[in-house]
């Protein structure tokens, strides 16, 4: 038994690494089918744990606190928006700014609301995110382990079905891969090409503040300044892993969770191998994957390209 | 155009730093106060200056990586990976070679920009090879570079006994300036002022000229701007992202080799990225992705930094405002269409209806 | 070099966590900021960003005319080392590192951090209902080394007089930021059968209490009383009072006997290491009265507690 | 002609004027359209035809000016208001999401979802929309594949597809933005029989084209710009197409291209039997053989996508060979790199001039140098020579009267015509034994194709080998020595080029011959 429950094991760390990743690479999905680049995912992500322990700790409702999370990303996306849609800004530019002003922001407003840390104060596990699944199965049995996650990595696959649904079944999708793909097509058809940029855009910022919440309110209970470091910027090399879709940046985000799952199983058996190398092993294995399966990955033909209306 | 980009990028600065400043008046902290501080941290001493100089060093170069794989059309996310290299290398060329003084300096920084080079150049590799998007790759090596320096800091031979650091370099690797030197400049040389600051000058001379004169560089340009007009001409594509990769990744590892060879001596144990390669990518920014840009915006980036986290021991400000003015800095310099909307404002006005009209 | 004026002037230069690191920059900063309201000294603090911050904060602490400065933190080991010997006139002091040949206006300062994870190496190993109890490092080095070597040696001594045989499951982070990491080994352990882990991680440890929470299995605590954190698992945490070691010297420089040219050991018996003072909530007053037995066995040197790998073999085959 | 209601004015645009800062690119333009008629506009490159146009399906507010649809004044201020007011654009780049289906292309903006009771669920309906689309396309007799990718369908069937999109919108005045640059004979018959059918049916269809023919063949009434101003509007069976012409440029134009006898030389360059695989791994080039004789201009007719593309890149060391060989001047240069290729003695005008064919972000002076900036005197060892560079520009600017006369301009800011100057001056100043010239006037209007025409006789009449692959068949049959049909990747067929007419080539090009062949087999 135990060899499963080693499994369960893996898998469930394989899902609480993931679940932040994939709202965030989600998020990437959303803005780049538009033809809006975020380099920010980082950001905004940050901004998104900040304000969802925040106002976790404040309010008790890690719902409220969730949705703050994802307002907070919103806004700091509509930031890019403004820049990259209305003033054709360069968009890696862009993100890289929001890249320095969502984790000062976050400690700044930390300092002003916790007492100068830059650490806030950890949530009670009664107003965290629920388990739906908590206590349903014997503790550490398999099923347990794999399903006693919280309610924010269900969320997140639900989120994957959503924005795949959204992107090729619904008429919004449809303009927002079009915009991303053709703009001035989109534009001569009526399509207000700003306003679907805006939307997606924003969504984006929405979902990476809903990955930063499922770091603070979930994995764990309060925001640090080292909390989100680098997830961001995973999440975004997840989305181009699945080449811009929603289903494929899921696999590259729990292949990378798995990884990291197998890195904390071995090195809690007797192999002994440097931790220091083991460490590497998530990043090299994407690199490893990368080389041999996935190769050449091309976004939406108009990614990254500012749409200028026509007029002079 | 280029005056133009310079006046944008000066208003951008100014723009930060207002706002900077209207946020910390909104938690109650003075701005000029916070300014005041910053300006004094940075030239109240001559070795307030040289310190800002040595923070810059590395910027200055990394950011000249990442703005010269921008101009042949890559982006490279992995000037920190490569820095780690860079800096590992020479740290350990430094100490574990022993060769005469300057010659032992020229061969760490040269190994260290070579294996930087690889480095980088190996997702420039698998870009060409396999069609792999550096961005991924990169972020990816940036981690690998990361673990892979704490391995050989943790090794045994390296490691400096009863610190959480590798030994330290010999004598004869430094680039310090010999000691001595420059009485004559007060405390300028208080500071551990090395040779990193001129070579960073030097090779942002020396890509600017790789970049306009010469085959290599219109080649890179070339493919940077358009790779299927540069198949069409002749020019391989593939061996030119390869060696744009590696240029790029040999400047970042340069910056590290710098860093280590002329101020720290030894690398430590990395717990984080500390940021040189990300804070590389805005300074090309702010530079205009050129070389000798990047001077000036590396100068600014290290005394925004060393003067700016000065305001929260003297004042108790939040220093994090540093990253806030430096986020609005870039932010607006990606918007040069917003500050033309803003200058020409008035200028529009006066002109009035006929303008609307044609709009 | 005196700094005009009457009052003294103290500073200190953080480590890269910041001086609100809920750790021991901030401890460090507790007991400077509780020794200038006691003393009437004006304090002050420089946070550094990166290791690369070290050097110039020390030397803008200098030019602020400081009469002592501290550096908190093994890291800046070096760099004050620098700075004393340029500034022979400035007195200077640092945390948690011991030169071999300490200049005359150094102080070093160290915690027997091997000490307090002692005591909560044997409480874990007193509690375990499973036999097993686990220990999570931030990554190698030795101060956490200490920290590990200490508390295995607590839980091996308490299987020795307590006829035990309770087992510890040791694993490193690699990382001190990784939250997700420390959860993922901490459930790794609690599911392997160990119910308490003790933690010596940094943020990484935030994971392994987020663990103890949701599993409701015991966590210990590390640097400060981290039971706020999880009040209902945190049963102890092994204390390093900062603080007090910080408080100490100043007072010693405001008192004339500024202990120059020595590094200054805190351990048990100067108060300056310990458990959390709420430990009664949790563990039992008998096993805290053995606690305390074993303070005053430490403290009396009937009991010396290993702090590195060599040291926890000589310990554990002297058993 | 029967079609029209001369009563019903659809269209009046009144005095439009539209400035591009001080550019001035429609100047104070009449025109009026009436219902069931087809208008053709005609005018230079650059003349402000598309502008106008794209004043009338609001993608341009005018500086000044009125426009009526059907004698209501309408305030057109984005497209959304033409679409309303029945009018639908078919552009000159074609507006079409590639990676989109048929179907998806045609709803967009206007899609078809499903709606329970009174909720609109923005869930997309394909199956009731691609029966729409299946109705339609039968009604107006224009047949596509609702559910085949842009991407996999010819360049014929994405007009259809812009046509139905317009129809789909309930479109009754069509605005045709050089409809037929891009067909094959075949195709722009039918796309002639399907605008009468469609006038027919009570529609109305301005078109724009520099094809003077095709005016005499489709259009009714023909109104003329030059320079932004209108010149004439006329009755199409009044004139002649040197009238038009005349019209057009404000001067005389010489249709027939003038050429010396051909003195045929000696091989320069054997294609063996050939495969040249394209991007979905089929095989594009199937075992095509051709020989290319110095002094001689080859055409090669054929219908888009019957492996021109892959031809040329094959040719010229951009796509692998399969299998065969290509000797040029008795080397053997398959599979070699371009750079060799180049080398050798080989030059391409590439069909796509914007991706291929330069640096948009390099200066015209960068750009004069792509194939030979490794060289002498452009540069010595690997220091670039400016100096020479820039002199090399200058010149050429000169002899090839590029427009502006500024070496250091982005090729970006140059225009099509300008553009494909540079290009030609390049390759013709690398002095080839072969120039492979490939859609070189695609888009140009008469005067930049006469210069054009001008230069490729000119490398042929010194005795030099061209190898010209066009969709136009006219280009192809005035310019050529000996023509090759090009189908299914393969020569079916190779005739004397003053022997072959429109009506056999056609018939070879839409693989006619094969068929017998295969009959006869
Ligand atoms: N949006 C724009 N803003 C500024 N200039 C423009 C814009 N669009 C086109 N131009 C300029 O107008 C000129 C002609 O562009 P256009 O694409 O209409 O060329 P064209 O009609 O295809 O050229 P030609 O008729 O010479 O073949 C170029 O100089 C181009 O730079
Ligand atoms: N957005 C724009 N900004 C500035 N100039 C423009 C713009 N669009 C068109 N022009 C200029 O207006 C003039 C008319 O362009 P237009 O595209 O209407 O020409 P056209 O008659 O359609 O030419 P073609 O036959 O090449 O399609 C050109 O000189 C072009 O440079
Ligand atoms: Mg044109
Ligand atoms: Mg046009």
């Amino acid at each position: 038994m135990n060899a499963l429950n080693d499994l369960g094991l893996i898998i469930g760390i394989s899902l609480m690494y993931a679940a932040p990743l994939m709202y965030t690479a989600l998020g990437g999905v959303m803005t780049e089918n538009s033809g809006v680049v975020n380099i920010g995912l980082e950001g905004m992500m940050t901004i998104g744990a900040f304000v969802g322990a925040t106002v976790g700790f404040y309010s008790g409702n890690p719902w409220l606190a969730f949705l703050c999370a994802g307002l907070a990303g919103g806004v700091l996306a509509l930031l890019h928006a403004v820049a990259c849609v209305t003033f054709s800004a360069d968009q890696v530019v862009s993100g890289i700014a929001i890249n320095f002003l969502g984790p000062g922001l976050s400690l700044f407003l930390s300092r002003v609301f916790f007492d100068g840390a830059t650490m806030t104060k950890p949530i009670p596990l009664d107003q965290k995110m629920p388990r739906p699944l908590n206590g349903v199965f014997a503790q550490n049995s398999f099923l347990d382990l794999v399903f006693n996650q919280y309610a924010t990595v269900y969320l997140a696959f639900l989120l994957v079905f959503i924005v795949w649904y959204i992107l090729y079944k619904t008429k919004i999708g449809l303009r927002i891969r079009a915009v991303g793909e053709h703009p001035r097509a989109a534009d001569t058809l009526g399509i207000d090409v700003y306003k679907v940029k805006y939307l997606a855009v924003i969504l984006s910022g929405v979902f990476a503040g809903f990955g930063g919440a499922a770091m603070s309110l979930a994995a764990v209970s309060n925001f640090r300044a080292t909390l989100i470091s680098g997830q961001g910027f995973i999440a975004l090399a997840a989305m181009i892993f699945g080449k811009w879709t929603p289903q494929g940046s899921m696999w590259a985000c729990l292949l990378f969770g798995v990884a990291q799952g197998l890195v904390v199983y071995l090195g809690g058996t007797d192999i002994r191998v440097s931790s220091q190398l083991l460490a590497m092993i998530p990043y090299v294995i994407t690199l490893i994957i990368l080389m041999s399966f996935v190769g050449k990955a091309t976004g939406p033909a108009a990614n990254g390209i500012p749409y200028e209306k026509n007029e002079e | 155009m280029k005056e133009n980009r310079l006046k944008f990028t000066l208003i951008a600065i100014l723009i930060g730093l207002v706002i900077g400043a209207i946020i910390l008046l909104a938690v109650g902290y003075n701005p000029l106060e916070a300014y005041g501080i910053m300006i004094a941290g940075v030239f109240g001493s001559p070795k307030y200056i040289s310190w800002t100089i040595i923070k810059s060093t590395p910027l200055i170069l990394t950011g000249i990586s990442v703005a010269f794989a921008f101009k042949t059309g890559l982006f490279n996310i992995g000037a920190e990976g490569q820095f780690i290299v860079g800096a590992l290398v020479a740290t350990m060329v430094g100490y574990f070679w022993h060769l005469p003084p300057v010659l032992h300096a020229i061969v760490a920084l040269l190994l260290a920009c070579l294996a930087a080079g690889l480095w980088g150049g190996f997702a420039g590799f698998l870009k060409s090879k396999f069609g792999v998007n550096e961005v991924i790759t990169t972020i990816m090596l940036n981690w690998i570079a990361l673990y892979l320096s704490n391995f050989f800091v943790y090794w045994d031979k390296f490691k400096r006994p009863n610190s959480e650091a590798s030994q330290k370099i010999l004598s004869s690797a430094s680039i310090a300036f010999p000691k001595g030197l420059g009485s004559s400049l007060g405390s300028f040389f208080d500071a551990p002022v090395n040779f990193g600051f001129i070579i960073a000058i030097l090779v942002a001379f020396l890509i600017k000229y790789i970049l306009n004169d010469t085959t290599l560089g219109y080649e890179l340009r070339a493919v940077g701007f358009n790779k299927d007009a540069a198949e069409y001409g002749g020019i391989n594509v593939k061996k030119n992202m390869v060696t744009a990769m590696m240029i790029a990744g040999a400047i970042s590892g340069l910056a590290g080799a710098v860093h280590v060879l002329g101020v720290t001596n030894e690398i430590s144990i990395l717990s984080a990225m500390e940021g040189n390669g990300f804070d590389g990518i805005a300074v090309s920014l702010i530079g205009g992705n050129s070389p000798i840009g990047c001077i000036f915006a590396g100068l600014l980036f290290g005394a925004l930094k060393y003067g700016g986290y000065k305001i929260q021991p003297m004042m108790g400000a939040p220093s994090e405002i540093i990253n806030i003015v430096i986020g609005i800095i870039v932010f607006f310099i990606a918007m040069p269409k917003m500050i033309e909307g803003l200058t020409t404002m008035r200028s529009r006005r006066k002109r009035g209806g006929e303008v609307e009209r044609s709009k | 070099s005196g700094g005009g004026g009457d009052k003294l002037k103290v500073t200190m230069v953080t480590d890269v966590g910041g001086v609100n690191d809920q750790s021991f920059n901030q401890s460090a900063w507790e007991g400077l900021q509780q020794a200038g309201k006691d003393l009437d000294i004006k304090v002050s603090y420089q946070e550094s960003h990166q290791d690369a911050d070290f050097v110039p904060n020390l030397e803008t602490a200098l030019d602020a005319g400081n009469d002592l400065i501290w550096g908190i933190g093994y890291k800046l080991g070096d760099p004050i080392l620098e700075a004393a010997k340029k500034s022979p006139d400035t007195k200077y002091a640092i945390v948690d590192f011991a030169y071999e040949d300490t200049p005359e206006n150094v102080v070093g300062v160290v915690f027997k951090q091997e000490q307090p994870s002692f005591l909560v190496g044997y409480i874990a190993a007193k509690m375990t209902q499973t036999g097993k109890v686990g220990f999570v490092g931030g990554m190698e080095g030795d101060v956490i080394s200490a920290f590990e070597n200490g508390y295995h040696a607590g839980v091996e001594y308490a299987n020795k007089v307590n006829g035990t045989n309770v087992e510890v499951i040791i694993q490193y982070a690699e990382s001190f930021t990784d939250a997700a990491k420390g959860k993922a080994i901490a459930n790794s352990m609690y599911q392997q059968g160990a119910d308490i882990v003790f933690h010596a991680a940094g943020g990484v440890g935030d994971g392994v209490i987020e663990a103890a929470k949701e599993q409701d299995k015991f966590a210990i605590g590390v640097d400060r009383d981290q039971n706020y954190m999880a009040p209902d698992n945190v049963i102890t945490s092994a204390m390093k009072r900062v603080d007090v070691g910080v408080y100490n010297v100043v007072k010693d420089l405001k008192d004339e006997k500024f202990p120059g040219g020595t590094t200054v050991v805190y351990g048990l018996e100067e108060g300056a290491v310990d458990i959390a003072p709420t430990s009664d909530k949790h563990v039992p007053k008998e096993i805290l009265d053995e606690v305390e037995d074993l303070k005053k066995d430490i403290i009396d040197g009937k009991i010396e507690v290993p702090f590195n790998e060599d040291t926890f073999n000589d310990f554990v085959n002297s058993l | 002609m029967n079609n029209i209601d001369f009563s019903t004015k659809v269209i009046e645009m009144k005095g439009i004027t539209k400035k591009f800062g001080d550019f001035v690119a429609n100047d104070n333009i009449d025109l009026t359209v009436h219902k069931g008629e087809i208008h053709a506009l005609l005018g230079e490159n650059g003349a402000g035809k598309t502008t106008l146009m794209n004043v009338l399906y609001g993608l341009y507010l005018p500086t000044e000016g009125e426009i009526f649809i059907n004698g209501e004044k309408v305030q057109i201020t984005n497209p959304n208001i033409a679409i309303e007011k029945g009018i639908g654009m078919v552009h000159q780049h074609f507006m079409l999401v590639d990676k989109f289906t048929v179907v998806e292309n045609i709803i967009l903006g206007k899609e078809t979802t499903v709606k329970k009771g009174n909720w609109n669920t923005g869930h997309l309906d394909i199956k009731r929309a691609t029966k729409e689309v299946e109705e339609l396309s039968q009604k107006y007799g224009l047949y596509v594949d609702p559910n085949a990718k842009i991407e996999d369908i010819t360049v014929g069937m994405q007009q259809r597809v812009e046509i139905l999109k317009a129809l789909y919108r309930g479109a009754d005045i069509l605005i045709l933005d050089e409809p037929t640059a891009v067909l094959t004979p075949q195709e722009i018959e039918e796309l002639i029989q399907i605008m009468k059918s469609l006038t027919g049916q009570g529609k109305t269809i301005i078109i724009i084209t520099h094809k003077l023919r095709e005016i005499k063949q489709a259009a009714d009434y023909c109104t003329i710009i030059r320079r932004g101003k209108k010149i004439d509007t006329v009755k199409v069976s009044d004139v002649s197409e040197e009238d038009l012409a005349e019209k057009m440029v404000g001067r005389q134009v010489n249709f027939v291209v003038d050429k010396k006898d051909i003195e045929k030389g000696e091989v320069v360059l054997n294609v063996d039997n050939i495969v040249v695989k394209d991007n979905r791994k089929l095989k594009a080039v199937d075992g095509l053989s051709i020989e290319l004789h110095k002094g001689e201009i080859l055409g090669i007719a054929g219908v888009d996508g019957n492996g021109q593309s892959e031809l040329i890149e094959g040719l010229t060391g951009l796509r692998p060979i399969e299998s065969g060989q290509v000797i040029l001047n008795g080397e053997d240069i398959t599979n070699k790199t371009p750079q060799h290729i180049i080398e050798k003695g080989m030059s391409t005008i590439p069909e796509d001039r914007q991706r291929r064919g330069l640096v948009m972000d390099f200066s015209m002076a960068e750009n004069f140098i792509l194939e030979k900036y490794h060289k002498e005197p452009f540069s010595h060892g690997n220091k670039l020579n400016h100096d020479e560079i820039r002199e090399h520009a200058k010149e050429l600017i000169d002899k090839f009267d590029v427009r502006p006369r500024n070496e250091d301009q982005l090729a970006k800011a140059l225009s099509g015509g300008n553009q494909q100057k540079v290009i030609i001056a390049r390759e013709v100043t690398n002095d080839p034994d072969v120039l492979i010239a490939a859609q070189p006037t695609r888009g140009l209007d008469v005067g930049a194709i006469e210069f054009v025409h001008k230069s490729l006789v000119e490398q042929r009449d010194r005795g030099k080998a061209v190898l010209l692959i066009s969709f136009e068949l006219d280009e192809v049959m005035n310019l050529s020595d000996r023509i090759a049909v090009i189908f299914d990747g393969k020569i079916v067929a190779v005739l004397d080029a003053k022997k072959a007419d429109e009506k056999t080539l056609g018939y070879l090009m839409a693989g006619g011959g094969v068929d017998d062949e295969r009959k006869q087999a």
